[in-house]
């Protein structure tokens, strides 16, 4: 498929045979028409099946009309990475189809719609030819809705060819359009309708197919969107201000969406507001503005977005502002590719506004830690006092991930030390004062109280200017230094606070890899693909920065550390260079930022690459 | 002598103000001073909120009780609306100057006006950038001179017409100078639900004090015409008659307008004879002001408020900063439930 | 001072005498109360008397009435870092005359203003009091102006007790009302009374004083943002937006001061276009939509507009379009302290913006430097095709200078690869095409034209979005990365472009130091100091980022190397050890950021403490 | 058929459009190229501006001969001022949506305005966020439901009124539907000295369409109302009778308004009978428009232009980027001599 790269090296990897519940599907269709509804169809039906399976989705950033891939991998050995190759190539789209033909692989099977114009030169593939409209105008369908439903007749035969149940992509549909029997019919229709004609009029000669397992039993399917806004709901978020941008909008939908579990069950009135901006700039001043007043607010925006929120961050940060900024990261620079992933942001996020700023990112890896890291970031937000962001992707939150379900949260919401009026007088009685910047704990963190407190020494006055550690306006050096100081401390302590990395470690394994987000799937098979042939790794996933004690360790303890992400600069790789608390020779920067989700066979490639020419 | 609260006029003070001696902002800190002592406000449920500039350092002169934010410059306005959502409760008191409002903030101070939040926004209006040494604003004369920057080749920006076609409920102009009208303003402005903007001439004694200068001392004193005398009845008040709420009125008539807190705005007409509560006639007014580059100062313009932003959003009573944890973390069974629509 | 801090080790640098032509004065008055004019008074005649001299003016964010200082340093060696103590305190500030007096050197001198209410009591000082009121009174002056004038009092009196040549403090005073007599004659009145009165009444009892000497024939005094502004005027600028801001207004100043010199003779039209934006937002917009068109642009500003300015640079990066930012850098996080100086952006200006970004910062040190990149940055704009930024700070563009006169350009305007007609033309003749983003001289950099070029065939499109090497819109990977990857390459380039650094070095030395921009002044004289006793060191000062092959050699060169700079984070240091090709275990930072311009015994008290722990 | 340039109107088309099919946005383009063909316009002379959007898209779609420059989200206008000053012979068009220009947009669009930026500025007007998937803009309907995002309850902001009280000096309002009023617009605007404002609505047939939409095609075809109807008489065309200036038209009478470039504009008066030569008239009608919801479309505002940005600089005749390096750089004696002053 014509947007597919991500070059490797050749490997034993060659050697990998698709098998039953172990091959790829790569449906191209056009942007709009439909397609996104099928292509979920056959996900969930192999998601029912018991297989475990999952899918990307590579559209355009258009609304209609343009070229998009949808990518569907089954792995009965549990793999979620995006495939490069795909054994069953469904070339639907006018546009791309003769490309489509000429890049799949050898063996493989393709699945044409008849009506199209194209050439098939390709002895080394099964093809399978569908008239879709002779087959549609068996079901005297109206004509507006046939054109809509026309991509139900790849899922009928796919159903036919691949061993799929039919009741279970019926069922698939019943989902889809959650229980409505009426719109499912309509489409299972057309679904049977290629069923049957299949089962008629072609000769299955290919050997890939489907087999019922039982790997996704309790497991759910969920976009990474839709966990951060749940867990965002459940961290008792208060505040959303918002301006649209892909891939971050539909986090802002999923919140729209579950809203009413928020709703007074009594009045019926919301304990959450959301407001859609008319930027960023001023989604992040209202969240901001929220967060100094006691809510727990937060945003969420891409790239463009987070340029916009720089000045305000730095306010945050320097006045000490809890609210939480997700990025749901695209392809930059600039406005790059919006419907393409990348990590590209790490390092901007990082030192986000001009001056002596460092800030927490929080950096989830899978759906779960997308719901996790929804609630704990405004937990965190309020508890450090900071604007706290979580860097997710494209492909996390826009993508179906197969992924257990949500644990609620174990501790109960932490608002940090915010004074209300009795904490306040409490603390009164025991300190006969309160300044709002002094470090009384010697963790760096003040204590707060926001507006609407009924006590006549409440107040205090927030700048993003400078300050002594009563909040008052001071140009003194030494109390812009106490300050600074004290806020570099402060961060000491973050890296206390944040989630801490998920290691694999076995001190017999002299080679590391250390990486974040996305690439965990990729970064999982590769090592064990690498495994097989002889290269034995550890891996460390971090989950946040600043880096706690726990990443220094592991670089120590191995003699090479592969640092893996999906940007260009090696971002991750320059923030553990320039901090590393010694000389790190052995970090090898894996850097790819090709726009598309990393495979394990480009990983495994590049290791194996540098390994042997050692 | 103290006010129901029990509060000197000295309580309502703030920190001793860094401003220019005779500078137009510390009148105008003095008349919220005075306001918030009169009204009995109690500090704590206000908060006071500005972007940067001389204007924009005020709120660290006056209610030395309330929470204050000098956030960034021209970007008060998106502040006041988070603030104002997190706590509905709050009386919010936003300070912003010609350059923080009309330049950087215009976009900002528009959308604050279109979504009615709740906040008095008063602008520190002296046609000048005042901290950065007198650059022209966007407010400043066309065809003026500064020692330093020359001619001003562009219009004005008008920040009362600007509210006004906004879509703002309250509009009213004045002069630092005219420190009783400023006064009853800022009374019938706290009163008001919704977005209360008030644009007042507020002289830069050090940058933009010529008298040719529509926004000196000078020019004030010479020019400043009031388009009527207002007064301000504090809730309990009960009005004569029917509350005139139609039809413009004629010579000694006078319009009571009653604000939702119950206090009532007396206006006596004067000759320019203008009446409030209608959108054209204030629009026609403002143009000819413009055009004629005439000083008129009142209550421009006035209408039964829109709902405010909270409202739209149907937020609970409790204000969302004060919801008990509760009422913020759904049960352990909702997150169960909700799983299985994904298994 | 009370402002003063930057605690040094004690030190051999205590064996430091003052002396004649070698102490500092330090005056404390009220902002906008006129005692800048004479301060300058007082350092121009110090420069007329031939006398290396420099000037600090610490100042509020206020416009009238908080406290300022300002300190004055002659030394006969040529040093002109900002010494911490001063010898002479002249307390005319209420406000701070207490705290002045209790923080002056013992051993000092005291010149007071009588009519303040404070108390004397440090028997270590010698103390002269002057009667101002009593001492104006004699000159029937206006009353309005007398105020106005009453500081050009200690100035007579400077002139008395420091053998000050009162006509040359007249000739001060002219040039200072550039040439106008009537305000000179005013002001030298008072200056006159002072100095009769102090003849009269005082007895000198210290032995500091100045003497001619002839160290400043031939050079001159100046801002660096003066300096600047020339540079960019002799740079061909035609396009100026900008949004005033603290410290970088004084820039673009100068550029209205001196424009003149570029108005048309014959026309009196002019060929320079400045532009008040209504923000930072739009200054940038409007030099990027400039520097498309083919103007040479820019735009001055400090933190915070740069924070604003970070979604269009990486714009301007991605589509690259020429044009200049000149960064005066102040005090940050945040709003900070807009009066004070830092060097805390230079790690955000190298990765502003989402994505993966990296950008030119020039780095002047000198009112020289200022001049020169001035127009040399206009030139690599061009050349390079992207955004150059240039990083000065509040000390730098100020503060009053000991300059050389500046060079006229050695090189002719350099407008880069950009295509006119008659150059479009020939281009076709020789490559039968042209292609805005194809490197077709393998340097990364590709051929331009610009709008209003008569020519069928000069149009292209530019977008911030994916595009392949024909300016065509492209979302396919492949387009992607050859992108990226030509604009690693031309980044790389840049490197050779870009002023090397400068160099002190000698062989036989083992440690190093490294810095950039106004640590200059303090590491040259700190070099001698620790020369002195014992401690040679060699010197690289970094001029540009991105870094050159020099720095690489310089650090391999030695055991140690110091990387000094003026910001909390040690962000060049970061710098270094994220893009060193080796790992650098000898890289030490210092790194001080506490608001005000370093001095010579920070950084001595900070190396000679770090060499005798090893 | 051939121009005047000898271009077919195919000559100036773009790349191929990829909105939806039925887009307004894509019939406005069809119009711009049809302007330029038969206006003669030089393509290498004109530059193509936009922001970001499906709308901002549409500079690809036109004028391939033309330089584009597709910038970002709402700041355009800052774009198109820079580029203007550095070469004030290009003929600009901007091309902006509702979102673009009414949300992020807002103060730009005002501040271009403000400074008369010579631009055609077209607002390709759908109530909502196209490219994003249908959130409303500033400009939707009050009290709209759109399927997903709900219930609007914020009032329009209305662009032509923004741009009247800016200082506007052109303002129209049409519907991409209404192709011969578009098109007449636009030869009126190109033809205008300083910015000209076209607020045109143009249907997003994907997410705003149903027909109580006041932005629908629907919509549009039964509601729009032409103020008059727009002839474009080309340069050389001599007015029978001195230009009518002044007064309101009586029945069936015409207003010519001479563009500094000779072309003139005929506006013969339908029933609305509204005179563009007056901006109280102006204002009364947008604001009546908006209270009732009316599409009026054609010429909205019109004065004699003030002096454009790059004419109150007094710039030098060649375009800046045209200037040769002998006038970019003063000599070495000019720095010799400024050298003393410092010395
Ligand atoms: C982003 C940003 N840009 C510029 C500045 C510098 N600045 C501080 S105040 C100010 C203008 C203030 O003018 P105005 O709002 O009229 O207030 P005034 O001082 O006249 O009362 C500017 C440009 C800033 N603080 N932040
Ligand atoms: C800074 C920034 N924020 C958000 C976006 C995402 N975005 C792209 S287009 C758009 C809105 C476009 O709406 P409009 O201007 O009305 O154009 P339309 O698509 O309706 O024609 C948004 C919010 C962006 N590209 N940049
Ligand atoms: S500069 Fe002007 S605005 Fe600022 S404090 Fe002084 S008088 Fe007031
Ligand atoms: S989404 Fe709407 S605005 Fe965008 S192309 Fe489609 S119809 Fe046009
Ligand atoms: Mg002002
Ligand atoms: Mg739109």
């Amino acid at each position: 498929m014509v947007i597919n790269m991500q070059p490797a090296v050749e490997t034993r990897w060659e050697r990998y045979q698709p098998g039953v519940n172990d091959f790829a599907l790569m449906v191209a269709t056009e942007n709009g028409s439909g397609s996104q509804t099928s292509n979920v169809v056959l996900i969930r039906s192999l998601f029912k099946m018991g297989i475990p399976v999952s899918g990307k989705n590579l559209f355009p950033s258009n609304i209609k009309g343009l070229p998009t891939w949808y990518t569907i991998r089954a792995s009965k050995d549990g793999y979620t990475a995006r495939r490069a190759t795909t054994e069953v190539a469904i070339a639907f789209n006018q546009d791309t189809i003769t490309e489509d033909i000429a890049t799949m692989p050898s063996g493989g099977v393709l699945i044409t719609n008849k009506d199209l114009k194209y050439r098939v030169d390709r002895a080394d593939v099964t093809v399978y030819e569908l008239p879709v409209k002779a087959i549609m105008a068996q079901g005297e369908f109206p004509k507006d809705f046939a054109d809509r439903i026309a991509n139900m007749v790849y899922v009928g035969v796919c159903c036919q060819l691949f061993d799929i149940p039919i009741d279970i992509a019926y069922s698939a549909l019943l989902d889809q359009f959650n229980g409505k029997e009426k719109p499912a019919k309509m489409n299972f229709a057309a679904v049977q309708l290629a069923y049957d004609w299949a089962k008629v009029n072609l000769v299955k000669q290919d050997s890939l197919r489907f087999e019922p397992m039982n790997e996704t039993a309790g497991k759910i399917l969920i976009e990474g969107n839709d966990a951060g806004a749940i867990g965002a709901l459940f961290g008792g978020l208060t505040v959303v201000a918002w301006y649209p941008i892909t891939p971050s909008t539909s986090l802002v939908d999923n919140i729209l969406n579950h809203m009413h579990l928020r709703k007074d069950p009594e009045t019926g009135l919301s304990t959450v507001a959301v407001v859609q901006a008319e930027d960023e700039l001023a989604a992040i001043g209202m969240i901001i503005g929220a967060g100094w007043a006691g809510a727990r607010s937060m945003t969420a925006t891409s790239g463009p977005g987070i340029s916009l929120m720089a000045e305000f961050t730095g306010l945050a940060y320097f006045a000490e502002i809890p609210t939480v900024i997700w990025d749901i990261t695209r392809m930059g620079p600039s406005t790059g590719l919006p419907t393409r992933t990348s990590q590209g942001d790490l390092l901007f996020l990082y030192t986000l506004s001009h001056g002596d700023t460092r800030h927490i990112v929080l950096l989830p890896g899978n759906a779960e830690e997308c719901f996790e890291f929804g609630w704990r970031s405004l937990d965190i937000a309020e508890q450090m006092q900071t604007p706290v962001f979580v860097m997710s992707d494209l492909d996390l939150g826009m993508n179906l991930w197969l992924s257990n379900p949500f644990t609620y949260p174990e501790t109960p919401i932490n608002h940090g030390k915010t004074l209300d009026k009795a904490k306040l007088e409490a603390f009164f009685e025991e300190k006969n004062e309160w300044f709002r910047y002094r470090d009384y704990d010697g963790d760096g963190i003040p204590y707060r109280t926001t507006p609407g407190t009924e006590h006549t020494r409440a107040a205090y006055f927030t700048r993003g200017t400078g300050h002594n550690d009563m909040a008052v306006y001071s140009e003194r050096a030494d109390d812009w230094m106490e300050n600074m100081t004290r806020l570099r401390h402060k961060f000491e302590t973050a890296r206390t606070v944040v989630p801490k990395p998920i290691t694999h470690y076995d001190a017999a394994k002299r080679i590391g890899i250390i990486s974040y987000g996305t690439n965990d799937p990729a970064v999982l098979e590769a090592r064990d693909h690498m495994a097989a042939s002889g290269i034995e790794t550890n891996y460390l996933r971090v989950r946040a920065l600043p880096l706690n004690q726990e990443v220094w360790d592991f670089i120590d303890q191995h003699d090479r550390v592969y640092v893996v992400e999906n940007n260009f600069d090696g971002q991750l790789w320059q923030i553990l260079r320039m901090e590393s608390p010694f000389a790190q020779s052995n970090l090898i920067a894996l850097a790819l930022g090709d726009t598309l989700p990393m495979t394990a066979r480009w990983l495994h490639g590049k290791i194996v690459e540098h390994e042997e020419a050692l | 002598m103290a006010n129901a609260l029990g509060l000197e006029r000295a309580d309502y003070r703030g920190g001793k103000s860094t401003l220019c001696p005779g500078c137009g902002h510390d009148s105008i800190s003095n008349q919220i001073i005075s306001m918030a002592y009169d009204l009995n406000l109690p500090m704590w449920k206000v908060i006071k909120l500005s972007g940067i500039g001389c204007s924009s350092k005020t709120p660290a002169y006056f209610l030395k009780g309330s929470h204050g934010f000098n956030s960034v410059h021209g970007r008060m306005p998106s502040v006041a609306t988070g603030a104002t959502l997190a706590n509905h409760d709050l009386i919010a008191i936003a300070v912003s100057g010609d350059g923080d409002t009309g330049s950087i903030g215009l976009g900002q101070y528009k959308h604050l006006i279109r979504r009615n939040v709740p906040v008095v926004y008063i602008i520190e209006n002296n046609g000048v950038y005042g901290l950065t040494k007198g650059q022209f604003s966007a407010t400043a004369d066309e065809g003026q001179f500064l020692k330093y920057y020359g001619k001003n080749d562009l219009p004005p920006i008008d920040l009362c017409l600007e509210a006004v076609i906004g879509g703002a409920t309250f509009v009213g102009r004045s002069f630092s100078g005219d420190a009783k009208q400023v006064q009853a303003l800022l009374k019938a402005a706290v009163a008001h639900r919704g977005t209360a903007v008030l644009d007042i001439v507020s002289p830069c004694v050090t940058f933009n004090n010529a008298p040719e200068s529509t926004k000196s001392y000078p020019y004030g004193q010479d020019h400043e015409i009031r388009l009527h005398d207002i007064e301000i009845l504090a809730p309990g008040y009960v009005a004569p008659k029917p509350e005139i709420t139609v039809g413009d009125y004629d010579d000694g008539q006078v319009i009571e307008v009653e604000m939702h807190d119950g206090t009532f705005v007396r206006l006596k007409k004067l000759e320019a004879g203008h009446d409030p509560r209608s959108r054209s006639e204030a629009m026609t007014v403002l143009d000819k002001a413009g055009r004629e580059n005439l000083l008129l100062t009142g209550l421009i313009y006035y209408e039964e408020p829109r709902p405010t932003l909270g409202e739209t959003l149907n937020l609970t009573a409790t204000p969302l900063a004060h919801l008990d944890d509760s009422r913020l973390r759904p049960s352990a069974d909702t997150l169960a439930s909700l799983m299985q629509k994904y298994a």
